[in-house]
Protein backbone atom coordinates (compact mmCIF):
# COMPACT_ATOMS: atom_id res chain seq x y z
CA UNK A 1 0.00 0.00 0.00
CA UNK A 2 2.31 2.70 -1.49
CA UNK A 3 2.86 5.56 -3.55
CA UNK A 4 5.65 6.12 -5.86
CA UNK A 5 7.19 9.78 -5.96
CA UNK A 6 9.53 10.83 -8.62
CA UNK A 7 11.73 13.77 -8.76
CA UNK A 8 12.86 15.88 -12.26
CA UNK A 9 15.80 18.26 -12.95
CA UNK A 10 16.46 21.14 -10.66
CA UNK A 11 14.12 19.76 -7.97
CA UNK A 12 15.61 15.92 -8.25
CA UNK A 13 19.25 17.81 -7.44
CA UNK A 14 17.60 20.26 -4.49
CA UNK A 15 15.96 17.36 -3.17
CA UNK A 16 18.78 14.80 -3.57
CA UNK A 17 16.89 12.47 -4.73
CA UNK A 18 14.96 11.00 -7.86
CA UNK A 19 12.43 8.77 -6.73
CA UNK A 20 11.06 7.48 -3.39
CA UNK A 21 8.11 5.72 -2.43
CA UNK A 22 5.78 6.26 0.84
CA UNK A 23 2.95 4.40 2.77
CA UNK A 24 -0.30 5.70 1.60
CA UNK A 25 -1.41 6.70 5.15
CA UNK A 26 -3.03 9.74 5.52
CA UNK A 27 -2.19 11.33 2.08
CA UNK A 28 -5.09 12.41 0.05
CA UNK A 29 -3.81 14.83 -2.04
CA UNK A 30 -0.58 15.05 -4.42
CA UNK A 31 0.64 18.33 -2.19
CA UNK A 32 0.59 15.72 0.74
CA UNK A 33 2.74 13.27 -1.28
CA UNK A 34 4.89 16.15 -1.32
CA UNK A 35 4.97 17.64 1.99
CA UNK A 36 5.79 13.52 3.44
CA UNK A 37 8.62 13.00 0.73
CA UNK A 38 10.58 16.67 1.40
CA UNK A 39 9.48 17.63 4.31
CA UNK A 40 8.83 21.09 3.12
CA UNK A 41 5.98 22.86 1.40
CA UNK A 42 5.41 22.58 -2.18
CA UNK A 43 6.92 25.40 -3.80
CA UNK A 44 5.23 27.86 -6.23
CA UNK A 45 5.51 27.04 -9.92
CA UNK A 46 6.28 23.42 -9.49
CA UNK A 47 4.49 20.85 -11.65
CA UNK A 48 2.95 18.06 -10.61
CA UNK A 49 1.89 15.09 -12.46
CA UNK A 50 -0.16 12.10 -11.11
CA UNK A 51 0.14 9.12 -13.31
CA UNK A 52 1.37 10.67 -16.32
CA UNK A 53 -0.88 13.25 -16.50
CA UNK A 54 -0.64 16.63 -15.83
CA UNK A 55 -2.42 17.47 -12.12
CA UNK A 56 -3.36 19.91 -9.76
CA UNK A 57 -1.64 20.27 -6.29
CA UNK A 58 -4.73 19.23 -4.72
CA UNK A 59 -5.61 16.30 -6.77
CA UNK A 60 -6.43 12.99 -4.98
CA UNK A 61 -4.19 10.37 -5.11
CA UNK A 62 -4.35 6.85 -4.26
CA UNK A 63 -2.48 3.85 -3.32
CA UNK A 64 -0.34 2.54 -6.58
CA UNK A 65 -0.41 6.15 -7.84
CA UNK A 66 2.77 7.71 -9.24
CA UNK A 67 2.84 11.10 -8.42
CA UNK A 68 5.89 13.03 -9.70
CA UNK A 69 7.04 16.73 -9.39
CA UNK A 70 9.02 19.02 -12.01
CA UNK A 71 9.76 22.82 -12.62
CA UNK A 72 8.85 24.05 -15.45
CA UNK A 73 9.83 22.20 -19.03
CA UNK A 74 12.37 23.74 -21.04
CA UNK A 75 11.70 21.40 -24.02
CA UNK A 76 12.19 23.73 -26.92
CA UNK A 77 15.49 26.28 -27.46
CA UNK A 78 15.58 25.82 -31.01
CA UNK B 1 1.32 5.11 -39.02
CA UNK B 2 2.31 8.13 -36.77
CA UNK B 3 5.71 6.99 -35.65
CA UNK B 4 7.32 8.14 -32.39
CA UNK B 5 10.78 7.87 -30.97
CA UNK B 6 12.81 8.73 -27.85
CA UNK B 7 16.28 8.47 -28.33
CA UNK B 8 20.03 8.83 -26.50
CA UNK B 9 21.82 8.59 -29.41
CA UNK B 10 22.42 11.20 -32.19
CA UNK B 11 20.06 10.81 -35.08
CA UNK B 12 20.40 12.24 -38.57
CA UNK B 13 16.68 13.82 -39.17
CA UNK B 14 17.19 13.42 -42.99
CA UNK B 15 18.00 10.29 -43.59
CA UNK B 16 15.52 9.55 -40.49
CA UNK B 17 12.85 11.05 -42.94
CA UNK B 18 13.67 8.99 -46.16
CA UNK B 19 13.66 5.96 -44.29
CA UNK B 20 10.10 6.33 -42.90
CA UNK B 21 9.07 7.09 -46.01
CA UNK B 22 10.16 5.34 -48.12
CA UNK B 23 8.97 2.08 -45.50
CA UNK B 24 5.26 3.63 -46.65
CA UNK B 25 5.07 2.81 -49.86
CA UNK B 26 1.18 3.15 -49.45
CA UNK B 27 2.15 6.42 -48.94
CA UNK B 28 3.20 7.20 -52.55
CA UNK B 29 1.50 9.70 -54.35
CA UNK B 30 -1.45 10.28 -51.72
CA UNK B 31 0.66 13.53 -50.11
CA UNK B 32 1.78 16.53 -52.35
CA UNK B 33 3.07 18.26 -49.32
CA UNK B 34 5.77 17.55 -46.42
CA UNK B 35 6.26 19.90 -43.42
CA UNK B 36 9.70 19.17 -41.60
CA UNK B 37 11.31 20.96 -38.20
CA UNK B 38 14.29 20.09 -36.45
CA UNK B 39 15.26 21.67 -33.81
CA UNK B 40 19.35 21.33 -33.57
CA UNK B 41 21.54 22.41 -30.58
CA UNK B 42 23.29 25.80 -31.03
CA UNK B 43 26.73 26.71 -29.68
CA UNK B 44 24.98 29.85 -27.87
CA UNK B 45 22.09 30.56 -26.08
CA UNK B 46 21.45 33.51 -23.79
CA UNK B 47 24.68 35.33 -25.01
CA UNK B 48 26.92 32.28 -23.61
CA UNK B 49 28.82 29.56 -25.30
CA UNK B 50 26.83 26.53 -24.86
CA UNK B 51 29.77 23.54 -24.59
CA UNK B 52 27.10 20.59 -24.44
CA UNK B 53 24.02 19.97 -23.33
CA UNK B 54 22.00 17.31 -21.19
CA UNK B 55 18.00 16.82 -21.74
CA UNK B 56 16.31 14.97 -18.99
CA UNK B 57 12.78 13.64 -19.51
CA UNK B 58 9.99 11.76 -17.60
CA UNK B 59 10.29 8.80 -19.85
CA UNK B 60 7.09 6.92 -19.87
CA UNK B 61 4.75 10.77 -18.88
CA UNK B 62 6.96 12.06 -22.77
CA UNK B 63 6.02 9.03 -24.64
CA UNK B 64 2.78 8.91 -23.91
CA UNK B 65 2.54 12.86 -24.37
CA UNK B 66 4.22 12.84 -27.79
CA UNK B 67 1.86 10.07 -28.87
CA UNK B 68 -1.68 12.46 -27.50
CA UNK B 69 -0.50 15.61 -29.58
CA UNK B 70 0.34 13.65 -32.70
CA UNK B 71 -3.08 11.75 -32.39
CA UNK B 72 -4.62 15.43 -31.86
CA UNK B 73 -2.81 16.86 -34.54
CA UNK B 74 -4.53 14.27 -36.90
CA UNK B 75 -8.04 14.77 -35.96
CA UNK B 76 -7.57 18.41 -36.45
CA UNK B 77 -5.82 18.17 -39.79
CA UNK B 78 -6.44 15.83 -42.84
CA UNK B 79 -2.37 14.62 -42.70
CA UNK B 80 -1.06 11.28 -43.52
CA UNK B 81 1.47 10.77 -41.81
CA UNK B 82 3.47 12.01 -38.97
CA UNK B 83 7.09 10.69 -37.71
CA UNK B 84 8.63 12.44 -34.54
CA UNK B 85 12.01 12.19 -32.86
CA UNK B 86 13.18 13.42 -29.90
CA UNK B 87 16.84 12.95 -28.53
CA UNK B 88 17.80 12.79 -24.49
CA UNK B 89 20.67 12.35 -22.83
CA UNK B 90 23.68 14.15 -23.72
CA UNK B 91 24.16 16.32 -26.30
CA UNK B 92 26.73 18.37 -28.23
CA UNK B 93 26.21 21.30 -30.32
CA UNK B 94 25.16 20.85 -34.13
CA UNK B 95 23.22 17.85 -33.00
CA UNK B 96 19.82 17.81 -34.17
CA UNK B 97 17.75 17.73 -30.53
CA UNK B 98 13.89 16.91 -32.13
CA UNK B 99 12.33 16.36 -35.99
CA UNK B 100 8.85 16.64 -36.93
CA UNK B 101 7.73 15.67 -40.34
CA UNK B 102 4.36 15.79 -41.47
CA UNK B 103 2.82 14.51 -44.58
CA UNK B 104 -0.75 15.53 -46.03
CA UNK B 105 -2.06 15.81 -49.20
CA UNK B 106 -1.60 20.00 -49.38
CA UNK B 107 0.11 22.44 -47.77
CA UNK B 108 -1.61 24.21 -45.22
CA UNK B 109 -2.15 20.69 -43.01
CA UNK B 110 1.01 20.05 -43.05
CA UNK B 111 2.36 23.41 -42.45
CA UNK B 112 -0.25 23.77 -39.07
CA UNK B 113 0.18 20.26 -37.97
CA UNK B 114 4.39 20.64 -37.83
CA UNK B 115 4.00 23.85 -35.97
CA UNK B 116 1.44 22.85 -33.60
CA UNK B 117 3.17 19.98 -32.61
CA UNK B 118 6.68 21.75 -32.25
CA UNK B 119 4.69 24.76 -30.37
CA UNK B 120 3.09 21.63 -28.15
CA UNK B 121 6.05 19.89 -27.37
CA UNK B 122 8.14 23.49 -26.49
CA UNK B 123 5.50 24.14 -23.72
CA UNK B 124 4.01 21.38 -22.60
CA UNK B 125 6.47 18.04 -22.95
CA UNK B 126 7.83 16.53 -19.80
CA UNK B 127 11.89 17.94 -21.03
CA UNK B 128 14.01 19.97 -18.95
CA UNK B 129 17.81 21.30 -20.16
CA UNK B 130 20.89 21.66 -18.64
CA UNK B 131 23.74 23.34 -20.41
CA UNK B 132 27.63 23.34 -19.64
CA UNK B 133 28.85 26.79 -20.31
CA UNK B 134 32.06 27.83 -19.29
CA UNK B 135 30.73 29.44 -16.10
CA UNK B 136 29.19 25.80 -15.48
CA UNK B 137 26.16 23.55 -15.82
CA UNK B 138 23.00 25.59 -15.57
CA UNK B 139 19.30 24.82 -15.55
CA UNK B 140 17.21 26.89 -18.46
CA UNK B 141 14.67 28.19 -17.36
CA UNK B 142 11.75 29.28 -19.49
CA UNK B 143 11.58 32.93 -17.14
CA UNK B 144 15.54 33.38 -18.90
CA UNK B 145 13.91 34.58 -21.53
CA UNK B 146 14.13 31.39 -23.91
CA UNK B 147 13.33 32.49 -27.11
CA UNK C 1 24.69 31.22 -49.02
CA UNK C 2 21.44 30.80 -50.75
CA UNK C 3 21.16 28.19 -53.08
CA UNK C 4 18.73 28.26 -56.18
CA UNK C 5 18.81 25.15 -58.54
CA UNK C 6 16.47 25.07 -61.31
CA UNK C 7 16.52 21.01 -62.64
CA UNK C 8 15.01 18.73 -64.97
CA UNK C 9 16.35 15.45 -63.11
CA UNK C 10 14.41 13.58 -60.19
CA UNK C 11 16.14 15.00 -57.14
CA UNK C 12 15.70 13.42 -53.28
CA UNK C 13 14.97 16.64 -50.99
CA UNK C 14 16.19 14.77 -48.03
CA UNK C 15 19.98 14.02 -49.59
CA UNK C 16 19.95 17.43 -50.89
CA UNK C 17 19.39 18.95 -47.54
CA UNK C 18 21.83 16.66 -46.18
CA UNK C 19 24.45 17.59 -48.29
CA UNK C 20 24.25 21.65 -48.33
CA UNK C 21 23.56 21.08 -44.73
CA UNK C 22 27.33 19.35 -44.36
CA UNK C 23 29.37 21.64 -47.07
CA UNK C 24 28.09 24.65 -44.77
CA UNK C 25 30.46 24.10 -41.91
CA UNK C 26 30.13 27.36 -40.86
CA UNK C 27 26.41 27.27 -40.11
CA UNK C 28 27.34 24.46 -37.32
CA UNK C 29 26.14 25.36 -33.69
CA UNK C 30 24.81 28.75 -35.54
CA UNK C 31 21.02 27.53 -36.33
CA UNK C 32 18.88 26.33 -34.17
CA UNK C 33 15.91 25.73 -36.55
CA UNK C 34 15.55 24.16 -40.03
CA UNK C 35 12.10 24.18 -41.46
CA UNK C 36 11.57 22.31 -44.84
CA UNK C 37 8.83 22.45 -47.14
CA UNK C 38 8.79 19.38 -49.99
CA UNK C 39 5.99 19.89 -52.33
CA UNK C 40 5.30 16.17 -53.98
CA UNK C 41 3.13 14.82 -57.71
CA UNK C 42 -0.01 13.42 -56.27
CA UNK C 43 -1.10 10.70 -58.52
CA UNK C 44 -4.83 12.55 -57.74
CA UNK C 45 -5.94 16.22 -58.19
CA UNK C 46 -9.51 17.97 -58.73
CA UNK C 47 -11.09 14.20 -58.63
CA UNK C 48 -9.44 12.88 -61.44
CA UNK C 49 -6.23 10.34 -61.76
CA UNK C 50 -2.64 11.82 -62.23
CA UNK C 51 -0.65 10.03 -64.32
CA UNK C 52 2.18 12.86 -64.97
CA UNK C 53 2.79 16.11 -65.23
CA UNK C 54 4.95 18.72 -67.28
CA UNK C 55 6.03 21.83 -65.55
CA UNK C 56 6.83 24.44 -67.90
CA UNK C 57 8.28 27.72 -66.77
CA UNK C 58 10.14 30.66 -68.04
CA UNK C 59 13.88 29.64 -67.19
CA UNK C 60 15.80 32.89 -66.88
CA UNK C 61 12.43 34.68 -65.42
CA UNK C 62 12.64 31.80 -62.69
CA UNK C 63 15.77 31.98 -61.96
CA UNK C 64 15.48 35.87 -61.42
CA UNK C 65 12.05 35.26 -59.61
CA UNK C 66 13.65 32.82 -56.89
CA UNK C 67 16.65 34.59 -56.00
CA UNK C 68 14.88 37.82 -55.84
CA UNK C 69 12.15 35.98 -53.09
CA UNK C 70 15.05 34.28 -51.28
CA UNK C 71 16.87 37.73 -50.65
CA UNK C 72 13.48 38.99 -49.63
CA UNK C 73 13.22 36.36 -47.00
CA UNK C 74 16.52 37.16 -45.59
CA UNK C 75 15.86 40.39 -45.33
CA UNK C 76 12.46 40.02 -43.55
CA UNK C 77 13.70 37.30 -41.01
CA UNK C 78 17.07 36.33 -39.67
CA UNK C 79 17.63 33.47 -41.58
CA UNK C 80 21.45 32.25 -41.94
CA UNK C 81 20.97 29.91 -44.97
CA UNK C 82 17.75 28.65 -47.52
CA UNK C 83 17.96 26.25 -50.03
CA UNK C 84 15.72 26.04 -52.71
CA UNK C 85 15.28 23.60 -55.35
CA UNK C 86 12.60 23.42 -58.30
CA UNK C 87 11.82 21.14 -61.03
CA UNK C 88 10.77 21.04 -64.20
CA UNK C 89 10.22 19.17 -67.57
CA UNK C 90 8.55 15.69 -67.09
CA UNK C 91 7.20 14.44 -63.82
CA UNK C 92 5.87 11.33 -62.25
CA UNK C 93 3.59 10.85 -59.38
CA UNK C 94 5.36 10.90 -56.00
CA UNK C 95 8.30 13.08 -57.29
CA UNK C 96 9.29 15.83 -55.78
CA UNK C 97 8.17 18.92 -57.34
CA UNK C 98 9.90 21.49 -54.96
CA UNK C 99 12.42 21.74 -51.96
CA UNK C 100 12.67 24.81 -50.05
CA UNK C 101 14.49 24.30 -46.75
CA UNK C 102 15.68 27.47 -44.39
CA UNK C 103 18.18 27.51 -41.57
CA UNK C 104 17.74 30.11 -38.57
CA UNK C 105 18.86 30.38 -35.09
CA UNK C 106 14.86 30.56 -33.79
CA UNK C 107 12.04 28.70 -34.99
CA UNK C 108 9.96 30.97 -35.58
CA UNK C 109 12.34 33.13 -38.07
CA UNK C 110 12.40 29.56 -40.31
CA UNK C 111 9.06 29.03 -39.91
CA UNK C 112 8.23 32.14 -41.30
CA UNK C 113 10.22 32.27 -44.15
CA UNK C 114 9.65 28.58 -45.41
CA UNK C 115 5.68 29.60 -45.49
CA UNK C 116 6.62 32.73 -47.01
CA UNK C 117 8.83 31.01 -49.55
CA UNK C 118 6.39 28.50 -50.97
CA UNK C 119 3.81 30.91 -50.66
CA UNK C 120 5.36 33.39 -53.15
CA UNK C 121 6.10 30.46 -55.00
CA UNK C 122 2.79 29.06 -56.00
CA UNK C 123 1.20 32.67 -56.45
CA UNK C 124 4.03 34.35 -58.55
CA UNK C 125 6.94 32.18 -59.40
CA UNK C 126 6.33 31.28 -63.73
CA UNK C 127 5.42 27.77 -63.70
CA UNK C 128 2.45 26.12 -65.59
CA UNK C 129 1.24 22.71 -64.86
CA UNK C 130 -0.05 20.11 -67.82
CA UNK C 131 -1.24 17.42 -66.43
CA UNK C 132 -1.81 13.64 -68.14
CA UNK C 133 -5.38 12.24 -66.74
CA UNK C 134 -7.12 9.17 -67.94
CA UNK C 135 -8.89 12.24 -70.15
CA UNK C 136 -6.16 13.68 -71.64
CA UNK C 137 -3.68 16.42 -71.06
CA UNK C 138 -5.27 19.31 -69.32
CA UNK C 139 -3.62 22.40 -68.22
CA UNK C 140 -4.29 23.46 -64.53
CA UNK C 141 -5.82 26.82 -64.14
CA UNK C 142 -6.25 28.33 -60.75
CA UNK C 143 -9.86 28.92 -61.12
CA UNK C 144 -10.41 25.58 -60.96
CA UNK C 145 -9.83 25.35 -57.46
CA UNK C 146 -6.20 23.90 -56.84
CA UNK C 147 -6.34 23.49 -53.05
CA UNK D 1 16.25 46.97 -84.55
CA UNK D 2 13.81 44.02 -82.92
CA UNK D 3 11.72 42.85 -79.85
CA UNK D 4 12.04 39.56 -78.74
CA UNK D 5 8.79 37.89 -77.77
CA UNK D 6 8.18 34.71 -76.32
CA UNK D 7 4.47 32.74 -75.06
CA UNK D 8 4.29 30.16 -72.46
CA UNK D 9 2.00 27.04 -71.82
CA UNK D 10 -1.94 26.81 -73.28
CA UNK D 11 -0.59 30.35 -74.90
CA UNK D 12 1.95 29.28 -76.00
CA UNK D 13 0.06 25.98 -78.01
CA UNK D 14 -2.86 28.25 -78.77
CA UNK D 15 -0.91 30.45 -81.11
CA UNK D 16 1.54 27.71 -82.32
CA UNK D 17 4.70 29.59 -81.31
CA UNK D 18 7.04 29.79 -78.47
CA UNK D 19 8.96 32.38 -79.88
CA UNK D 20 9.15 35.27 -82.18
CA UNK D 21 10.84 38.43 -83.42
CA UNK D 22 9.30 41.82 -84.63
CA UNK D 23 10.65 44.51 -85.73
CA UNK D 24 10.05 47.65 -82.98
CA UNK D 25 8.83 50.49 -85.40
CA UNK D 26 4.60 51.36 -84.62
CA UNK D 27 5.66 49.59 -81.32
CA UNK D 28 5.07 51.54 -77.78
CA UNK D 29 4.28 49.18 -75.61
CA UNK D 30 3.48 45.56 -74.42
CA UNK D 31 0.06 45.43 -75.66
CA UNK D 32 1.14 46.41 -79.09
CA UNK D 33 3.92 43.66 -79.27
CA UNK D 34 1.16 41.10 -78.68
CA UNK D 35 -0.97 42.49 -81.34
CA UNK D 36 1.80 42.42 -83.66
CA UNK D 37 2.54 39.08 -83.47
CA UNK D 38 -0.15 36.91 -82.41
CA UNK D 39 -2.72 38.94 -84.32
CA UNK D 40 -5.11 39.78 -81.87
CA UNK D 41 -6.50 41.81 -79.35
CA UNK D 42 -4.49 40.71 -76.20
CA UNK D 43 -7.19 38.46 -74.01
CA UNK D 44 -8.02 39.20 -70.43
CA UNK D 45 -5.66 37.88 -67.60
CA UNK D 46 -3.32 37.55 -69.74
CA UNK D 47 0.49 38.30 -67.50
CA UNK D 48 3.01 40.28 -69.46
CA UNK D 49 6.50 40.28 -68.49
CA UNK D 50 8.70 42.54 -69.71
CA UNK D 51 12.56 41.66 -69.67
CA UNK D 52 11.97 39.16 -67.35
CA UNK D 53 9.80 41.19 -64.54
CA UNK D 54 6.51 41.22 -64.46
CA UNK D 55 4.36 44.57 -66.38
CA UNK D 56 1.65 46.22 -67.52
CA UNK D 57 -0.07 45.63 -70.75
CA UNK D 58 0.83 49.60 -71.41
CA UNK D 59 4.40 49.18 -70.19
CA UNK D 60 6.83 50.84 -72.70
CA UNK D 61 9.06 48.83 -74.53
CA UNK D 62 11.80 49.59 -77.01
CA UNK D 63 14.61 48.03 -78.84
CA UNK D 64 15.95 44.34 -77.26
CA UNK D 65 13.15 44.21 -75.04
CA UNK D 66 11.93 40.83 -74.37
CA UNK D 67 8.43 40.86 -73.59
CA UNK D 68 6.39 37.46 -72.70
CA UNK D 69 2.81 36.41 -72.47
CA UNK D 70 1.15 33.77 -69.80
CA UNK D 71 -1.42 32.44 -68.35
CA UNK D 72 -1.78 33.03 -64.73
CA UNK D 73 0.90 30.96 -63.26
CA UNK D 74 -0.07 26.92 -61.79
CA UNK D 75 3.18 26.70 -59.46
CA UNK D 76 1.92 25.35 -56.64
CA UNK D 77 -0.66 21.77 -56.23
CA UNK D 78 0.99 20.69 -52.91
Amino acid sequence: MSITVRFFASIREKLGKEQDTIDSKGISCAADVWSKSAGMPLPRNTLVAVNMEYARPDQPVRDGDEVAFFPPVTGGGW
Amino acid sequence: MVKIRLTDRAFDPWQEIARHQSGQPALAGKFGATAVFVGTLRDFNQGDAVQAMTLEHYAPMTQKYLERVAQEAQGRWPVEDVLLIHRYGELRPNDPIVCVAVWAAHRDSAFDACRYLIDELKTRAPFWKQELTPQGRRWVTPEAGEP
